[in-house]
């Protein structure tokens, strides 16, 4: 038989061909990144600049209003106007500003807040704490309740799992500032077992010693348990409804007619499918908890990311109100594109298929 | 609260003694009470009685009693226990000062830029601050400064300062920082918001502690409100320059560490000042700064009380309330309502309040028909609910008759009552407001609708913003305004930016504006109307200038009284002139004067002050002294 | 031309760097008088994207689809209205065609409403009725119902009952009853038969189960890899089937007759598609698995042409 | 190939009924089974969608899960050594021993019966290896099976996604076949496939008994692929079987009503061309949450006698011959 399909097969050639969708699979997913990382920039650049009120008019207002007339006020204020480029033509703020973003790189400029300090610098200051205490709550989260839900899930018919729903439930829909300052005033203020708030004691001043280790996980209790308790109870929620239609499926009829265990039922067949959307998700949340969480910033006071954008807008700091945005923007798009091309890894119906 | 514990604990104590009563001897229950001070024992018997009377087992209860009584009043009283605060200060000797501020600049020690949002009463910076002088209950009271002279012709200063005071590095403060102090403020004007000196002036150094200023003619007079020194005799001079306002005052910097940094950004971090505390920690990651007490302050004297102060921000408001509750703040201040409650409920906290020295005022934007028209003005003046809208504001309200703030009665010889009865100052008559229209000519049509002259009917912009109390006075307004036919557009900006930048661009009717004012010599409140300090619509005016009204009458008068003496006598008819012009033309009218409230918690400091010191632009130090009770002896400088 | 519906060189690709041809010039056309025109292959032969492309679901990257002379992609409103009247689809999973919060009746009611085929509730309520006998169902066994509490028949009927209110010319009936039972299936293919000759309605029938097709007659279109192999009338292609696929289709049919079985063994290479697709399309697609694959199969693609022993028979191999 | 003789049969099914509990009732969705398949034998089930038969073949694997539940009856089967255990009453370790050793399921033919993000390889050799092989057994067995039904080894590396739809059911199949089972069950097996696959797959079943001798519990609705490959058939409605009987005898001279009708509802050339209708069942498919007194097929059956709506029939073997037996009150 004749048949010119056999030695392409076999080449280097067939074999590349196989990969190509997923080459082109990255390639666009790359592609819409990069795009969508350009529309954000802009679009805090813009967004801000339409904003009413310019920062410098805020701060002679509130000095004059405060102190009376001031000499020379809004001579100064036009001194650092023109020195952060304020006074310039719109399209030219722009193209320096991406100018400053491209080569930068992420060059956002000075705060004019915390001027002469720059933005990044800022932003620096206050991620330590986004990233040990919302990053990790995320992850915790995530963690336990991914866990809690997929047993939940396949526990699906037992009368525990019923009232732990309801109860997981009763959690979700909880505003978390209701849950926080409720645990707050009865944990702290009632019980007196945690401080009341504070990233770590008062006289503290920061360093590596255990002392003060010690003092940053007690006052963290509170707000991360808070955020665990109520994230992680959508977690619960989203693995649990996911595991039971994981456990619909017809190959996991097939296997337990198979007479495989529960257990690897459980772990190879339901628990891996029911991962993948939760995968997803995870990546998109961790970028975004890069935002901190205003509300519980405000109520632990705990100098976060979310508390510094709070605080730059209400004085209209430009600079760092960009600078945050855009640094939320790549970390929840970048989240976003490590998620796509990780996908591949644990999915196989991405990585060869052609839709 | 710890005499609501000790409470609880004596309930629960007593509940125990019950319990033991009906089988245990009595031995157990002196044991049990040994421990307790006195006084609160009285207590423990009033507890335990209550409590016995319902489980009927009266009878030997009281026996029992009567013993622990006995027990109690031969027991030494033991000392209080001292707990620490804030790692390990007592909390006896700190001074703990609550704020709800979100500056995210609470560790800021140099304030001099516009850009960085820094002030000098968040973190507790003027500790570390002295002035020159201090106006303090009408009087004049030298700080740094001894005196200050004029020569003949008033074209020179002499100013005598004291060169006792250290820094808190160790270093005296020479004559040389302060000729730096000066020079560094006047070499940096346009990019600082420390009080600039005009270029008009030399500063140099005349002897081993006077500075002499000396005032030339400046080759362009169209200057700003507060450059109005030069060049003519003006013994006015010293209200605006060397005592401009309450708190920016000239406070000395030491020429070593400043000298070649960068003016409005070095961060003075720690700060080093003359005052009487400094710096032991500052965190604003907690929102926390620390001041100790120094122990070499040069006015021995003049020491205040606490060893430790400590500036710290709130929390949420409910975790604030339970903060108050137990005592972890000296001082602060809640909402009203909650000031209210908890002044009620906690008998270690009371409540003072303070001449708010920022009045509310109502602006006209005379460049808005009909705002141009004084009848209308008055007409609107009329519709004002002023007694409605204070008491919606905060209970303690004043209504004004002068256009600068006062306690009990505005000082007389600068207004007169009959003019102000007169022209309605102050006055809510919505009766009269409506035929003061029908007689100016603004006819009400078919519909009810008030029509301006040329037919059309008048709608008002009015512009406040929702905070506080602030939102009552418009809505007020826009009722009694509709009752006579003229329809109001109330705009509150949830943003104070967006209302800040409407008003201050001039696109508005009218709009609430608050005018802060030196109570001792208000003459700045009329220099907001003279020409030289306008600006067109749609530039950004300034703050009090943006009703755009101005008049040569206002011109006259302001020049001439500028000029002059507040002590002279020649001044009184003037200002009564002014006043009279003022209240007649009216740009604008007053609404109400306001107090400020504040907590402060005695279990550890007393006697706190109230009056016009905790006020805006008031320093904690003149608090501080006043809580010392050395007010009284203070010297007094009378030039 | 009098034609219903003229398909014209349809050609469908999908994919920008790996291409799949789904649709690999088709034109076939149906008549104005009602008829039944069956379109078989199996899946993967480009069946389904043809009905999506009559519908307008999609568009062809070649040819083009005339439904009464008129490109489908007109873009007259009111044109599209009747379109969108004329030609009805029904589709293989019933289920999916309901939104499970609302009763049945509302399918049935949406029409109504929509183009406005009645006057009064009365009258609608009748219609409703009399559409349900119509297909063979008791308007009590469905009304007041939801989605699920109907078998898969139920809801396949409920869907002609639907069609049979609107009254359009034509059915696009795609895979309609392969999720329905054997029994299920005989009473839907007598209404679209009832359909066509009491009501004028044409049906294009997509299957791929030749038996329904067999049953429903008219002509038959056999698909392969995107491309007609084999075209005619049904009672011909079933009865006389020329292509080599069509063959082993006809063949496949289980026979309801256990004397009738299957003699031997279907070679594997004849049953399953290689894991390897080739790209390569200058040929004939079906060459791999032809019992009578010759060389000229591998080299050029085999054109349709008329079969010899029947004018209204066409097939595409190099056999004839 | 028919046995007449009796015969030891390796799965016996015995008067077993499975109820679906609901709020406030219980459905019958099969009452009274009794089946036996023998060695070397397909037995068909046929019956229209709801009838049962799906929730028999999970029974008899003895995973009925809630709400269903199995309220009587046994399902037995001999075991390679020759014991006989009764599939819903052995503890669960072994049960699931049973499983795949003794009795194997063959999934319905799509995509979805086989775990989506597993290779091949993987879902064959876990269950080889949970049923005690070891790892490169599982592997060599794995590669044997594949080989049976005529698969190339390279399939082992890919995923259910890359393969068609006859390969994802010859797997399918291979995994039924790995442990060498004396019975399988094939539960719609060609349903989704197209012809020319179902065909092969039918013909790979029938290769499979002969290799092997097992027994095949074959379900299908489709009496086309009874008539071509089964041995005997039982015609199970509404929860019952009311008919049973070797292929030929069926179809030949089908006794029940039902069966009848099923016959004749088959869609082929042959009615149209004498331009006929065949006839539906009619009616509505039965409904297992209130099953009619009586023959639960009394309410669609144009021969009911009063008898039919009071008494529930019995089997009875109205030809004398022992194969044929129908639950009819007409014989």
């Amino acid at each position: 038989m004749k048949n010119e399909e056999k030695p392409e097969e076999k080449s280097f050639r067939s074999r590349l061909q196989r990969y190509r969708p997923l080459a082109r699979y990255l390639g666009n997913r790359f592609g819409v990144y990069l795009f969508t990382l350009w529309a954000s920039l802009s679009l805090a650049f813009i967004l801000f600049r339409f904003m009413p009120g310019n920062p410098m008019a805020m701060s002679v207002t509130q000095l004059q209003s405060n102190a009376g007339l001031i000499v020379g006020a809004d001579k100064a204020a036009e001194y650092y106007r023109e020195k952060m480029g304020l006074n310039e033509p719109l399209h030219i703020q722009y193209l320096k500003f991406l100018k400053n973003m491209i080569f930068g790189p992420f060059d956002f400029g000075h705060s004019f807040v915390k001027y002469p300090t720059p933005v990044n610098e800022v932003i620096g200051r206050y991620l330590p704490w986004t990233l040990g205490l919302f990053t990790t709550s995320v992850i915790l989260a995530w963690i336990l309740g991914t866990a809690i839900g997929a047993l939940l899930g396949w526990m699906r018919r037992s009368r525990f799992a019923s009232w732990a729903i309801v109860l997981t439930t009763l959690i979700n829909i909880t505003p978390i500032y209701v849950l926080a300052v409720f645990l707050l005033l009865g944990l702290s203020y009632k019980l007196g077992w945690l401080p009341s708030g504070r990233p770590y004691d008062a006289q503290m001043m920061p360093s590596w010693k255990w002392p003060f280790i010690k003092s940053v996980l007690i006052h963290a209790i509170l707000p991360v348990g808070t955020m665990v308790l109520v994230w992680s109870s959508g977690w619960i929620l989203g693995m649990r409804s996911l595991m039971v239609s994981v456990l619909g499926e017809d190959y996991l009829a097939y296997a337990r007619a198979k007479g495989l265990s529960p257990l690897t039922i459980l772990k190879e067949y339901a628990f891996r499918n029911a991962l993948l959307p939760q995968v997803a998700g995870l990546a998109i949340v961790l970028g975004m908890s890069l935002n901190g969480a205003y509300i519980i910033e405000i109520i632990f006071r705990i100098p976060g990311l979310g508390t510094l954008f709070a605080n730059a807008a209400a004085l209209r700091d430009f600079n760092t109100m960009m600078g945050l945005l855009v640094f939320s923007a790549f970390t929840v798009l970048t989240g976003s594109l490590i998620v796509d091309l990780a996908m591949p890894l644990f999915d196989p119906r991405i990585r060869r298929s052609d839709a | 609260m710890k005499v609501r514990k000790f409470l609880q604990i004596v309930s629960v104590v007593a509940v125990l003694v019950m319990l033991l009563s009906a089988c245990a001897p009595q031995t157990v229950i002196q044991t049990v009470v040994v421990r307790e001070t006195s006084e609160p024992v009285v207590q423990t018997v009033k507890e335990t009685v209550q409590v016995k009377e319902t489980v009927q087992v009266k009878e030997t209860v009281e026996v029992e009693v009567k013993e622990v009584v006995q027990v109690e009043v031969t027991a030494t009283p033991v000392p209080e226990e001292v707990t620490y605060v804030f790692g390990d200060l007592p909390r006896n000797e700190t001074y703990i000062i609550g704020s709800n501020s979100n500056n995210p600049k609470f560790n800021c020690f140099n304030y001099m830029s516009p850009a960085t949002k820094c002030d000098e009463w968040n973190g507790g910076l003027q500790l570390s601050e002295e002035n020159l002088f201090m106006g303090l209950n009408g009087k004049i009271i030298p700080v740094l400064g001894e005196k200050w002279e004029y020569n003949a012709d008033y074209t020179e200063i002499k100013l005598y300062v004291n060169l006792k005071a250290t820094f808190s590095d160790g270093t005296p403060v020479t004559i040389d920082d302060w000729l730096f102090t000066f020079q560094s403020a006047q070499a940096n004007m346009d990019k600082g918001l420390h009080v600039g000196l005009s270029k008009n002036v030399t500063v140099e150094i005349a002897g081993d502690n006077v500075i002499l200023f000396k005032f030339f003619k400046a080759a362009d007079e169209a200057n700003n409100i507060a450059e109005l020194t030069v060049p003519s005799p003006n013994p006015t001079f010293h209200m605006s320059f060397i005592n401009s306002t309450a708190t920016m005052g000239y406070h000395p910097i030491p020429k070593r560490l400043w000298d070649g940094q960068d003016y409005v950004n070095y961060p003075n971090n720690p700060p080093v000042g003359t005052g009487p505390y400094t710096l032991r920690a500052c965190n604003e990651d907690t929102f926390t700064c620390i001041w100790e007490r120094r122990a070499d302050y040069w006015n021995a004297d003049l020491l205040p009380k606490p060893k430790y102060i400590v500036f710290t921000r709130y929390g949420t408001t409910d975790a604030a309330i339970e903060d108050f509750i137990a005592g972890n703040y000296d001082l602060g201040g809640l909402t009203a309502a909650l000031n209210d409650r908890l002044v009620k409920e906690n008998k270690d906290w009371s409540k003072f309040v303070g001449l708010d020295i920022c009045p509310r005022k109502v602006s006209f934007n005379v460049t808005v028909k009909p705002f141009e028209d004084v009848e209308f003005r008055h007409a609107m003046s009329l519709l004002l609910n002023r007694e409605a809208a204070a008491k919606l504001d905060t209970p303690a309200s004043y209504i004004m008759l002068v256009p600068w703030p006062y306690i009990g009665e505005p000082n007389s010889r600068w207004w007169d009552p009959e003019v102000a009865k007169a022209n309605d100052v102050s006055v809510y008559d919505p009766a009269k407001a409506a035929q003061i229209l029908d007689a100016a000519g603004y006819k009400l049509d078919a519909n009810g609708k008030r029509l301006d002259k040329d037919g059309n009917p008048i709608k008002i912009e009015v512009y406040s913003l929702d905070s506080g109390g602030w939102g009552a006075w418009p809505r007020l307004f826009a009722y009694d305004a509709s009752q006579v036919g003229i329809e109001v557009d109330v705009k509150m900006p949830g943003d104070a930016n967006v209302f800040f930048d409407a008003v201050m661009k001039g696109n508005y009717g009218m709009s609430i504006v608050w005018a802060c004012a030196p109570a001792d010599w208000p003459i700045f409140n009329y220099g907001l109307f003279t020409s030289s300090v306008q600006k067109p619509i749609g530039e950004v005016a300034m703050w009090g200038t943006t009703g755009r009204y101005t008049d040569e009458t206002f011109d006259d008068l302001y020049s001439k009284l500028s000029a002059m003496n507040p002590d002279d006598p020649a001044v009184d008819p003037l200002m009564k002139d002014i006043y009279k012009h003022y209240v007649e033309v009216k740009p604008f009218v007053e609404l109400f004067g306001a107090y400020t409230e504040l907590v402060s918690y005695g279990r550890y400091w007393e006697n706190l002050p109230d009056g016009e010191y905790i006020i805006w632009g008031t320093s904690y130090q003149k608090m501080l002294w006043e809580a010392s009770g050395m007010v009284d002896s203070l010297p007094v400088y009378n030039p | 031309m009098a034609d219903l519906l003229t398909v014209t060189s349809l050609g469908q690709i999908f994919g920008t760097m790996t291409t799949v041809q789904a649709v690999d010039d088709v034109s076939f056309t149906m008549p104005k008088e009602p008829s039944i025109f069956n379109l078989v292959g199996e899946s993967g032969s480009g069946k389904t994207t043809i009905a999506r492309i009559i519908l307008g679901l999609q568009k062809p990257t070649a040819g083009h689809v005339l439904y009464n002379n008129t490109d489908i992609g007109s873009k007259d409103k009111q044109w599209q209205t009747l379109f969108h009247r004329e030609v009805q689809a029904v589709f293989q999973n019933p289920y999916s065609v309901y939104n499970p919060v609302y009763k049945v009746d509302r399918v049935l009611q949406t029409p109504i409403r929509k183009f406005k085929l009645s006057r009064s509730q009365q009258e609608s309520r009748e219609m409703i009725e009399s559409s349900l006998r119509a297909v063979d169902l008791r308007p009590g066994d469905v009304l007041g119902k939801y989605p699920h509490q109907l078998s898969g028949g139920q809801r396949q009927r409920v869907m002609l009952a639907r069609i049979h209110l609107i009254q359009p010319r034509l059915i696009i009936a795609d895979e309609a009853v392969s999720m329905v039972d054997a029994a299920g299936r005989v009473t839907f293919l007598n209404v679209l038969l009832d359909f066509r000759e009491r009501l004028n309605i044409s049906t294009l029938y997509i299957t791929h189960d030749l038996s329904t097709a067999q049953y429903l007659g008219g002509n038959i279109i056999v698909l392969y890899k995107g491309r007609i192999v084999e075209a005619g009338l049904t009672r011909e292609v079933t009865k006389n089937p020329l292509h080599p696929y069509a063959r082993l289709l006809i063949q496949s049919i289980p026979a309801p007759d256990p004397n009738k079985r299957w003699a031997e063994k279907l070679p594997l290479n004849m049953a399953e598609m290689s894991l390897v697709q080739s790209t390569n399309r200058a040929r004939c697609l079906f060459a791999e698995r032809c019992p009578n694959v010759m060389d000229a199969c591998w080299q050029t693609r085999p054109e349709l042409r008329k079969a010899p022993t029947d004018n209204t028979h066409e097939v595409a191999c190099h056999l004839y | 190939m028919t046995q007449d003789t009796p015969q030891e049969a390796v799965l016996a099914i015995r008067s077993l009924s499975v109820v679906y509990v609901g709020r406030r009732s219980a459905a019958q969705a099969v009452t009274e089974v009794d089946l036996e398949v023998q060695n070397n034998e397909i037995l068909g089930l046929v019956g229209e969608s709801g009838c049962g038969k799906t929730t028999l073949a999970v029974a008899m694997l003895g995973l009925i899960e809630p709400p269903g539940k199995v309220i009587g009856g046994a399902v037995q089967i001999r075991t390679h050594d020759h014991s006989t255990q009764d599939i819903l009453k052995v503890k669960p370790s072994l049960h699931r021993q049973l499983l795949w050793k003794e009795i194997a399921y063959i999934p319905q033919g799509s995509m979805s019966a086989l775990n989506p993000v597993k290779r091949v390889r993987e879902q064959l050799t876990d269950t080889l290896i949970e049923h005690g092989l070891k790892k490169n057994e599982a592997l060599e067995r794995a590669r044997w099976a594949l080989q049976v039904v005529s698969l190339d080894a390279a399939i082992l590396e890919r995923y259910p996604h890359e393969l068609s739809g006859g390969m994802v059911q010859r797997v399918a199949i291979a995994g039924a076949i790995s442990m060498q089972p004396p019975v399988l069950v094939a539960d719609e097996p060609t349903t989704a496939l197209d012809v020319v696959t179902q065909r092969s797959i039918l013909q790979e079943l029938v290769s499979i008994r002969e290799k092997f001798g097992s027994a095949i519990l074959l379900i299908s609705h489709d009496m086309g692929v009874m008539a071509q490959i089964a041995d005997r058939i039982a015609v199970m409605y509404a929860g019952r079987i009311v008919e049973i009987g070797s292929i030929h005898q069926v179809f030949a001279s089908p006794l029940h009503p039902y069966t009848k009708k099923l016959i004749n509802a088959i869609p082929n050339a042959r009615g149209r061309e004498s331009g006929e209708r065949l006839i539906g069942l009619g009616g509505e498919s039965p409904n297992i949450w209130r099953h009619p007194p009586g023959c639960r097929f009394h309410p669609r059956c144009e021969f009911a006698i009063e008898r039919c709506s009071q008494q529930a029939p019995v089997f009875t073997s109205p030809n004398g011959s022992s194969g044929q037996r129908v639950a009819c009150h007409l014989y």
